[in-house]
């Protein structure tokens, strides 16, 4: 039983609550509003440039004719791949009964949610008419009607990210709810001081109740709500893989050589889960430092993070071998110049050689230091190493879009790809965007699932309680 | 005050060949009678009408969605009187011509609602056959130029003032009638009419008054040249059909030279490798569109051309009836095979070789010289030469016809003369200079120094279309209208053409014939002139009745030409040639004409300079060319600007590293540069001219030694190509014709051998799906034998599909929106490549990849084959052009047309196509509307379409006859004829997406 | 009792409310409008009660892509005779404009009625000639469109003539008459 | 195979704890003790209250396995089905549209939104199902205790029974037995 007891925190529940609902209740700290101003500012520099972009035009652009999608496309791979940690963490482990999720789920699925809003929101801008964007719903109209392309991968993403994103936000507040039912009866007996405290609460008493949705912790309500939980996680796990898978198609099911390939779909999905536990760890290593939760997010908890980085960085490792092999063993002359173009083993000058040489020591070496358990446990190597995978990550998209689309089948339309202001400012204003959302929810809800814990917490205790 | 108006009833199409009546004045008091049918009422103001249809487009491209919301109350104005033929919505064609310095370019004119829309080549016309170039469909960007001269101007002290052209033409007739010393300088002219009108204002002043200049020199030197050598100065017709094997020194005769459009039918008409092939041999300094054509190119020095030629006769001269002419053999005596190649730079042994192929066609071959390229101070010397050559093959006569010449009469006068006007200037001896569309201050050497002579001559008078270099230093600028705008008649090989109107002047303007008229004194009405007083000198029968037909036709055959005698060549005009005697050091310079600028007259058409350069694919910019040995040695590279100096002047042009160039040669093209010629053209390249070279006998273009040095680095040029590699993948296919007599299929590539089989999905079959019985399966087959690569086809595309012009910096981002291109690639040693060519288009693809990603069904198949594109559904996610392996679809990155186009330039397009808004992508459609338009005329007659109906701009805009496109499930067409031969292949078909084009593989004859 | 009410009427309404305006029936379609012209022509007279044929006037309605309005010399083929007041010479106030506009050589400027936007391509000319049957006035086939011009005083818009409608009519054509269905059809 | 009764006893509603008598508990081992002697006692209206779910509690308090996957299931099979059906339907019969030279049913391509719409579907019916038998949504709800969510557990007996039965009843496992408050009688 000893598994169990190395993630038992042994406080009381009243403890627990304190301790993961202290950074709600009390006054936000200077170190979050420095962090909330800078993400709130970046956010706004986006803003600016696609409100400028819906103005004047995408030209404000790099893109151009071979190079038709940049920056914004592989932003979108990007965050929907950081998207994927959350959804894994909650339903694949909780259908592997691994208990060390419980202190990290809550989060990483916060984590996913706002990811895939960052994500969603670059199909849209990238759009020339985005105002036209409703063209690519299914719905009866006056126009024939004319309906959409369901052969077409972008369409598949439609649904795939929609139907993603639904469904992860009802089994984040679904999970939620408890919690929340937590902090409204904690309120309860909360004495502001001042008038505008005494207005302030009032509110936050008020929309915690609605969002408790009248939660009184019944045993028959239980009873459902686990077995939603259940069905949920069984759901989310084709969901998960299914979503990366769609979105690799965009590249898999197109004709253009270093695009045109079997393997993007596992390739792209293990990726994904890369560079999510990269993600998730990033923050995890900030948060339990900065909201004193080191009882509940443990070394074991990021030692078992590293674990995962290390198998799929290798997963990943595996897709670019085979990526490689498939292209010289394919006898097609295109397909091998495009990998040779990436690797910039040309009789002439390959311009993006330099990405795939990134790429591939943040993705395929970095990943190979977790093997030793002495850097593994170390609190810096671990966090440096989870912002290069992700630099690495971002990298392996932007191989894939620039270097297939730059020189494809006619060198007479081969061309450059040069991004401008407008792309590096989006490209920051993203993660803006997406912190925004994330500071904003560690301070408004329980970041650590209560319920969760203290079940796992009475478990304990009832095994023992049962043993004599 | 203007002659069309009354005349309007000689109006004529020649479709409707039976007379209407147009009652133009009483149509409205507009100045646009058709223009105001079915038009919004704004265009009832011509100032804004078409722009305000534009905003109304972007707004209901933007509103397509929520498709009929409330739009502006349209006004409709009909008629008073509609003349019959005048039917809203359908086009009006008229036969003319475009009469200009270059010569005679019969053309059909494509009018909707009363305005010219399209300019294209006149089929029925005996030498032109419908044959046009880049230039010639560009023609119609400069009626709608909004630089151009509205009004005339005067200026008063400094600057100037606008006054009517009546006004100004009378002040004019003033300033000429007190004036003791009027000279005139002007360019060309084949107008007859033109000619007698200025004549008779000239009779009064002496002969020597008027001074013609040539700023390219091809037509002078041919003049001078025929002159020297046979007594007359003509321009005799080069029959390249007729010859098997042709020998070009210099001359670009498929891209520049005198009329490129008419050689380059005839040479292709030999191209045809199931019959008798014709051999084109080229040598030149410059890769030119005829080397870059030629079966076998010999680079040479810049600056050889004439040793060359010289070389080339002293093989051919043994054994000939010259053989024992004293002055031939000295002239010829220096140039043994090893001097001449260690001068230019040629192997003997090719020399040689050459030599002997061209004795074995005695007759049956042409030697061509000359161009601006090989112009070397002394004017016409190389001409000598070649006629020399052809003398003594025999070819004069026969693939040379003399006796009915191209363009007769060359009233070029001597360089002594311009350099003796030149120096009246600067002596102050000129009271009043009238320049007639002529622009010396722009392109005039500068050594000539005219742009200091000018401003010592107190009347200067300018009849321009901009107020140009030398219009700005005029005090008094006559506004002249566009050949569009003007009657006017040509004459040239035998042919005399009626020039007609197809729209009043749009600015207060006037036909140049009208103001020589004014200042001769002589009464305004110049269509009188054209017809009582000339055409009856070239019609025959009833005037009356034949200058109706000529009109309605556009042309008359007044005489017809053919094979004759040969001519008694002049040896003596070989005394005073000199010719370089060693190779040169340093690095020496030639200046050349580009395919798309010219001399550079038109330099404010935007659709000019959008247009890439064939060989080098650069646009908006003229370059350096310089040898890829020689920028190494000198540490240049790709994106460094360089300074060119010669005797103190110098410019600075982008360096362009150009295979095929001699070590030591450097290129660099003339026509840039301009300063006030408007908007567009102004600060766009640079001016050789500053560094050419002047003299009493003759500029000197090639062979101007100079320095060059690098000023600057990181310079952005922009170009539509910057890979010339095909990488072995068989997009242009070729092969030798040894090879081609063996096996039809030569020069196909292993892998079209494993073609993938199906796929996921069975093939579909489209003759089934084809929806109804009056069904098409539309193809196109491209003759890459044929094809020059002269962009004709692209200008001629961007005329009919309403493509923007994007800008240089646009360009260079790889942002053209050319709907189609046409690639050129290198193959073999970098010192001298094969250059191969391929228009592509959209391709149609059966399993076209676009289609299948487009999320919202903007981008579909019809049943007969076509990729369509509907602009309104689109939504911009690019897809589709990323997943296009031919790359040939454009995105609007910002908005082309609303508010970006100035007036008069939306009356150039062409209202059949949609104007695309910004966001949404664009590409070829196999000209879906002239499809739809015969569809529906078909349809309401109830019979098929007929090929003869139905053109591409593309296969229109061919002068080479190299596209064809047209129903391939019919046996009968001729596209299907193509198709089917084993010659075709479809290119990148190992992707399995089934083109609807099919090019046919170049075959080379190597002799 | 209310609340429940109000639970299920609201999205009820609001779910209803969407429906009908994708099905196109916006308030502002322009089914209805008919503006005032610059001369008061009544097709009903004409076409109606004189029972004149449409092409009479809309002359490029079998042969062009535009019916075209008359020229004002149509008009007067006959109103130099008919339509003045007892006097004989002065014409009726109804007609004085259209005089007016004759005697300066000016045309009226009518107001559009029937607008399709720019990037729709519409040709009358196969639409008439195929579905127009030997014998029969051409205003049968005009009603298709047009609706019943011939009883309406002021011509006004019946049709929405939005894409929906072009689409139906090609639909169910599809076998009689050879219509076609893809994008080129009408956009290009 | 399970018989519909079956099915329909697992999806027993929440039925609200007004009247009678809440107990409060000290621990969850003894939370299920208590469960336990309630049901064995023969109540029939009682529930139990925690913070965080007790496995075993269902069973201590006899309660069917619930349901709910059932529903997921019908949701979720219609939900693929019909998005198939309308895709089939749009691209052979309504507007047929050639792309590509694929076939204008080109199933493969469709499985994909089928997929989606399955899992769409299927998950919405669940929380929806969840929320309508917790019956959730009625935020004027009160907890039995305040320190319910937090640290506290406690069982609410419905049926008109005394305080001291439940005393006897619950004999050591609760520190106190409070009225609840009944809306209806006061």
């Amino acid at each position: 039983m000893s598994t169990e007891n190395v993630y038992s925190i042994g406080k009381p529940d009243g403890e627990i609550d304190n301790d993961i609902l202290r950074p709600v209740e009390s006054f936000p700290t200077k170190l979050w509003w420095i962090a909330f101003a800078l993400a709130t500012t970046a956010m706004l520099v986006m803003w600016g440039i696609i409100g400028y972009s819906f103005k004047v035009g995408l030209g404000i652009l790099g893109i151009n004719n071979p190079v038709a999608w940049g920056f914004y496309i592989i932003n979108f791979v990007f965050w929907v791949g950081i998207g994927h940690a959350g959804t894994l963490i909650s339903a694949i482990l909780y259908l592997f009964r691994q208990r060390w999720r419980t202190s990290i789920n809550r989060a990483a699925e916060a984590m996913t949610i706002f990811a895939v809003m960052t994500a969603a929101l670059f199909p849209l801008i990238h759009l020339g008419r985005p105002w036209m964007v409703f063209f690519i719903f299914p719905y009866p109209n006056e126009r024939g009607p004319i309906w959409t392309n369901f052969k077409s991968p972008l369409l598949w993403d439609v649904f795939a990210i929609g139907t993603y994103f639904s469904v992860s936000l009802v089994f984040w507040y679904m999970g939620l709810v408890p919690d929340i039912a937590t902090m409204r009866d904690r309120l309860t007996n909360m004495e502001p001081k001042t008038k505008l405290g005494k207005f302030l609460l009032g509110i936050k008493k008020i929309t915690v109740r609605i969002m408790a949705i009248g939660w009184v912790g019944s045993a028959k309500t239980w009873l459902h709500y686990e077995k939603m939980v259940m069905v949920l996680a069984a759901l989310s796990t084709p969901l998960v893989l299914s979503v990366h898978s769609i979105v690799s198609m965009d590249f898999a099911t197109s004709v253009i050589p270093g695009w045109h390939a079997t393997i993007f779909p596992p390739y792209f999905v293990a990726g994904a889960i890369y560079s999510g536990f990269a993600m998730v760890m990033t923050i995890m290593i900030i948060s339990r430092e900065v909201f004193q939760l080191k009882s509940y997010i443990t070394m074991k908890h990021l030692e078992n993070m590293a674990l995962v980085i290390l198998l799929t960085g290798m997963m990943v490792s595996f897709a670019y071998t085979i990526e490689f092999v498939v292209a010289a063993y394919s006898g097609n002359g295109v397909e091998q110049y495009v990998f040779k173009n990436r690797m910039g083993i040309l009789d002439h000058a390959s311009p993006y050689a330099w990405s795939f040489w990134i790429m591939f020591t943040c993705n395929v070496v970095s990943p190979h230091f977790m093997w030793f358990k002495k850097l593994r446990t170390n609190i810096t190597v671990l966090f440096i190493i989870s912002i290069v995978v992700n630099i690495g990550m971002w990298f392996e998209r932007y191989v894939i879009v620039v270097t297939s689309l730059h020189r494809d089948y006619l060198p007479s339309s081969w061309d450059l790809y040069i991004p401008t202001w407008a792309d590096y400012g989006v490209l920051i204003g993203a993660f803006g965007w997406f912190f925004f959302w994330y500071l904003l929810f560690v301070r408004a809800l329980p970041s650590i699932a209560i319920a969760e814990v203290k079940a796992d917490e009475a478990g304990d205790k009832l095994a023992k309680g049962f043993g004599h | 005050m203007n002659a069309n108006s009354e005349k309007g009833n000689m109006w004529r199409s020649v479709e409707a060949k039976e007379r209407q009546k147009y009652e133009v004045e009483k149509a409205s008091p507009n100045e646009f009678p058709a223009a105001v049918t079915e038009l919004i009422e704004k265009g009832f103001n011509y100032s804004l009408d078409r722009k305000k249809f534009l905003t109304i487009m972007g707004a209901s491209l933007s509103m397509a969605g929520i498709n009929c919301a409330k739009q502006p109350a349209e006004k409709i104005v009909p008629y008073v009187f509609r003349p019959p033929e005048a039917q809203p919505g359908i086009p009006v064609h008229y036969a003319t011509a475009r009469v200009n310095h270059q010569g005679v370019l019969p053309i059909l004119v494509k009018a909707r609602e009363g305005k010219p829309i399209k300019i294209d080549g006149h089929d029925e016309h005996p030498v032109s056959k419908g044959a046009m170039t880049a230039d010639g469909f560009a023609g119609i960007w400069e009626l709608y130029d909004p630089d151009r001269l509205k009004t005339s101007a005067e200026k008063t002290s400094a600057d100037f003032s606008d006054i009517d052209t009546a006004t100004a033409i009378a002040k004019a007739v003033e300033i000429v009638k007190g004036a003791s010393n009027v000279r005139v300088l002007s360019r060309a002219s084949y107008s007859p009419s033109e000619k007698k009108a200025k004549s008779s204002f000239l009779r009064a002043r002496g002969s020597r008054t008027q001074v013609v200049y040539d700023a390219g020199g091809n037509q002078a030197q041919l003049f001078a040249g025929e002159a020297k050598s046979y007594g007359s100065a003509i321009i005799p017709q080069y029959r390249f059909d007729k010859a098997d094997l042709i020998v070009s020194i210099g001359a670009d005769f498929l891209g520049t030279w005198i009329t490129p459009e008419v050689y380059t039918k005839q040479h292709s008409s030999r191209r045809n490798p199931d019959k008798n092939m014709n051999r084109l041999v080229v040598a030149e300094t410059m890769m030119s569109l005829t080397g870059a054509n030629a079966d076998t190119r010999f680079p040479i020095s810049a600056g050889t051309h004439l040793v060359f030629a010289l070389g080339l006769a002293k093989q051919l001269l043994s054994g000939s009836a010259y053989a024992n002419n004293a002055s031939v053999k000295k002239a010829v005596a220096p140039y043994t095979a090893e001097k001449t190649a260690a001068i230019t730079g040629v192997d003997a042994t090719q020399i040689k070789s050459i030599a002997k192929e061209l004795k074995k066609k005695k007759g049956k071959s042409l030697v061509v010289a000359g161009g601006t390229n090989t112009l070397d101070g002394d004017l016409g010397s190389i001409q000598v030469v070649a006629n020399l050559i052809n003398s003594i093959l025999g070819n004069d006569g026969k693939t040379i016809e003399h006796n009915v010449p191209l363009l007769e009469k060359g009233d070029f006068s001597s360089p002594a003369e311009l350099a003796k006007l030149i120096d009246d200037m600067k002596n102050g001896n000129v009271d009043v200079l009238i320049l007639d569309r002529a622009n010396p201050v722009f392109d005039l050497p500068a050594e000539s120094g005219i742009r200091e002579a000018i401003k010592n001559v107190k009347n200067v008078i300018a009849i321009a279309d901009h107020k140009d270099e030398s219009a700005s230093e005029a005090n008094l600028v006559i506004a002249a209208s566009h050949y569009l705008e003007s009657w006017n008649d040509g004459y040239s090989s035998g042919v005399y053409s009626v020039a007609q109107p197809v729209i009043r002047p749009l600015f207060d303007t006037q036909s140049v014939g009208e103001i020589w008229l004014q200042l001769a004194g002589l009464d305004s009405n110049y269509y009188n002139f054209i017809k009582d007083d000339n055409a009856g000198s070239y019609l025959t029968g009833s005037l009356n009745i034949a200058f109706e037909k000529a009109l309605s036709d556009g042309f008359f055959v007044a005489r017809r030409g053919g094979s004759s005698s040969s001519r008694k060549f002049k040896a003596g005009a070989l005394s005073s040639i000199k010719a370089p005697t060693e190779a040169n050091s340093g690095l020496t310079l030639t200046l050349y004409e580009s395919v798309q600028i010219g001399d550079g007259i038109n330099g404010n058409n935007s659709y000019r300079h959008e247009l890439p350069d064939p060989i080098t694919k650069i646009c908006w910019e003229n370059f350096v060319a310089v040898s890829k040995a020689d920028a190494q040695s000198n540490g240049w590279r790709l994106g460094d600007l360089l300074e060119v100096s010669r005797e103190g002047r110098s410019i600075k042009a982008p360096i362009y590293i150009q295979p095929g160039l001699k070590d030591g040669s450097v290129a660099l093209a003339i026509g840039y540069g301009h300063e006030s010629i408007g908007s567009v053209g102004d600060g766009v390249g640079a001016n050789a001219w500053t560094l050419a070279g002047f003299s009493k006998n003759g500029s000197t273009f090639d062979g101007l030694s100079v320095e060059i040095k690098k000023v600057e680095s990181g310079y952005r040029t922009a170009t539509t190509q910057r890979h010339h590699d095909m990488h072995g993948r068989g997009l242009v296919r070729h092969a030798p014709l040894s090879d081609y007599k063996e096996n039809p299929k030569a020069g196909s590539i292993e892998h079209d051998l494993h073609l993938p089989g199906r796929g996921l999905y069975p093939v579909h079959d489209y003759s089934i799906l084809a929806e109804g019985k009056g069904t098409y399966k539309w193809g196109m087959a491209i003759d890459l034998s044929k094809c020059t690569g002269c962009s004709a086809c692209v200008i001629s595309c961007y005329s009919e599909n309403n493509i923007p012009v994007t800008g240089k910096d646009e360009v260079w981002r790889g942002r053209e929106m050319s709907w189609m291109r046409i690639d050129r690639y290198f193959e073999g040693e970098i010192e001298n490549p094969t250059a191969h060519f391929a228009p592509v288009m959209c391709q149609h693809c059966e399993n076209a990849p676009c289609e299948n990603v487009c999320p919202t069904n903007a981008t579909q198949h019809s049943p007969e084959g076509l990729n369509d594109m509907a602009y309104n559904r689109c939504i911009g996610t690019r897809y589709c052009s990323d997943n296009c392996p031919f790359k040939v679809r454009r995105f609007n990155w910002f908005e082309q047309w609303e508010g970006k186009i100035a007036d008069p330039a939306q009356y150039a397009l062409n209202p059949d196509v949609t104007v695309r808004g910004r966001g949404v992508i664009e590409k070829c459609s196999f000209c879906v509307q002239r499809i739809n338009e015969q569809r529906q005329m078909a349809k309401s007659e109830g019979r098929k379409i007929e090929e003869k109906d139905l053109k591409t701009a593309c296969q229109q805009g061919c002068p080479a006859d190299a596209i064809v496109f047209g129903d391939i499930g019919n046996k009968e067409t001729m596209a299907r004829a193509q198709w089917d031969l084993e010659r075709g292949y479809r290119m990148l078909d190992e992707v399995n997406v089934h083109p609807r084009v099919k090019y046919l593989t170049r075959i080379i004859n190597q002799g | 009792m209310k609340g429940k009410a109000l639970k299920i009427g609201i999205p009820i309404f609001l779910l209803g409310g969407l429906i009908w305006a994708m099905m196109g029936n916006y308030p502002y379609a322009q089914i209805g409008y008919g503006p005032k012209q610059p001369v008061e022509y009544s097709h009903k007279k004409h076409a109606g009660d004189f029972n004149m044929d449409c092409q009479y006037c809309h002359t490029g309605v079998t042969t062009g892509k535009k019916a075209g309005v008359p020229s004002i010399n149509i008009c007067m083929n006959c109103h130099v005779s008919v339509g003045f007041k007892e006097d004989m010479f002065t014409p009726l106030d109804k007609l004085q404009p259209l005089h007016d506009k004759w005697d300066a050589g000016e045309s009226p400027q009518w107001v559009r009625i029937h607008n399709m936007p720019d990037h729709v391509r519409f040709s009358h000319a196969p639409h008439v000639n195929s579905l127009s049957k030997p014998g029969e006035p051409t205003k049968e086939v005009c009603k298709t469109c047009h609706g019943d011009v011939a009883s309406m005083e002021v011509v006004e818009q019946v049709e929405s003539l939005n894409m929906g409608f072009c689409v139906s009519c090609h639909k169910e054509k599809r076998e009689t008459h050879d219509t076609r269905m893809n994008c080129s059809t009408c956009h290009y | 195979m399970v018989s519909f009764s079956e099915i329909k006893k697992g999806l027993f509603r929440y039925e609200e704890a007004v009247g009678g008598w809440v107990a409060t508990i000290k621990s969850a081992a003894d939370l299920l003790k208590a469960a336990e002697k309630v049901k064995e006692a023969g109540v029939k209206k009682f529930d139990c209250f925690s913070p965080f779910p007790i496995h075993g509690l269902e069973k201590a308090m006899g309660l069917s396995r619930s349901w709910v996957p059932f529903i997921t299931l019908i949701f979720g099979l219609s939900g693929g089905v019909i998005g198939f059906l309308l895709m089939t339907w749009i691209e052979t019969s309504d507007w047929p549209v050639l792309h590509g030279g694929k076939p204008l049913w080109a199933w493969p391509a469709f499985i994909p939104i089928t997929f989606e719409l399955t899992i769409l579907f299927g998950a919405f019916s669940t929380v929806g199902v969840t929320l309508y038998l917790g019956r959730l949504g009625k935020i004027s709800r009160k907890p039995v205790v305040n320190s319910i969510t937090s640290d506290g557990f406690a069982v609410w007996i419905g049926d008109s029974i005394g305080k001291d039965e439940i005393a006897k009843m619950l004999d050591g496992l609760y520190d106190e037995i409070i009225e609840t408050p009944d809306p209806e009688r006061s």
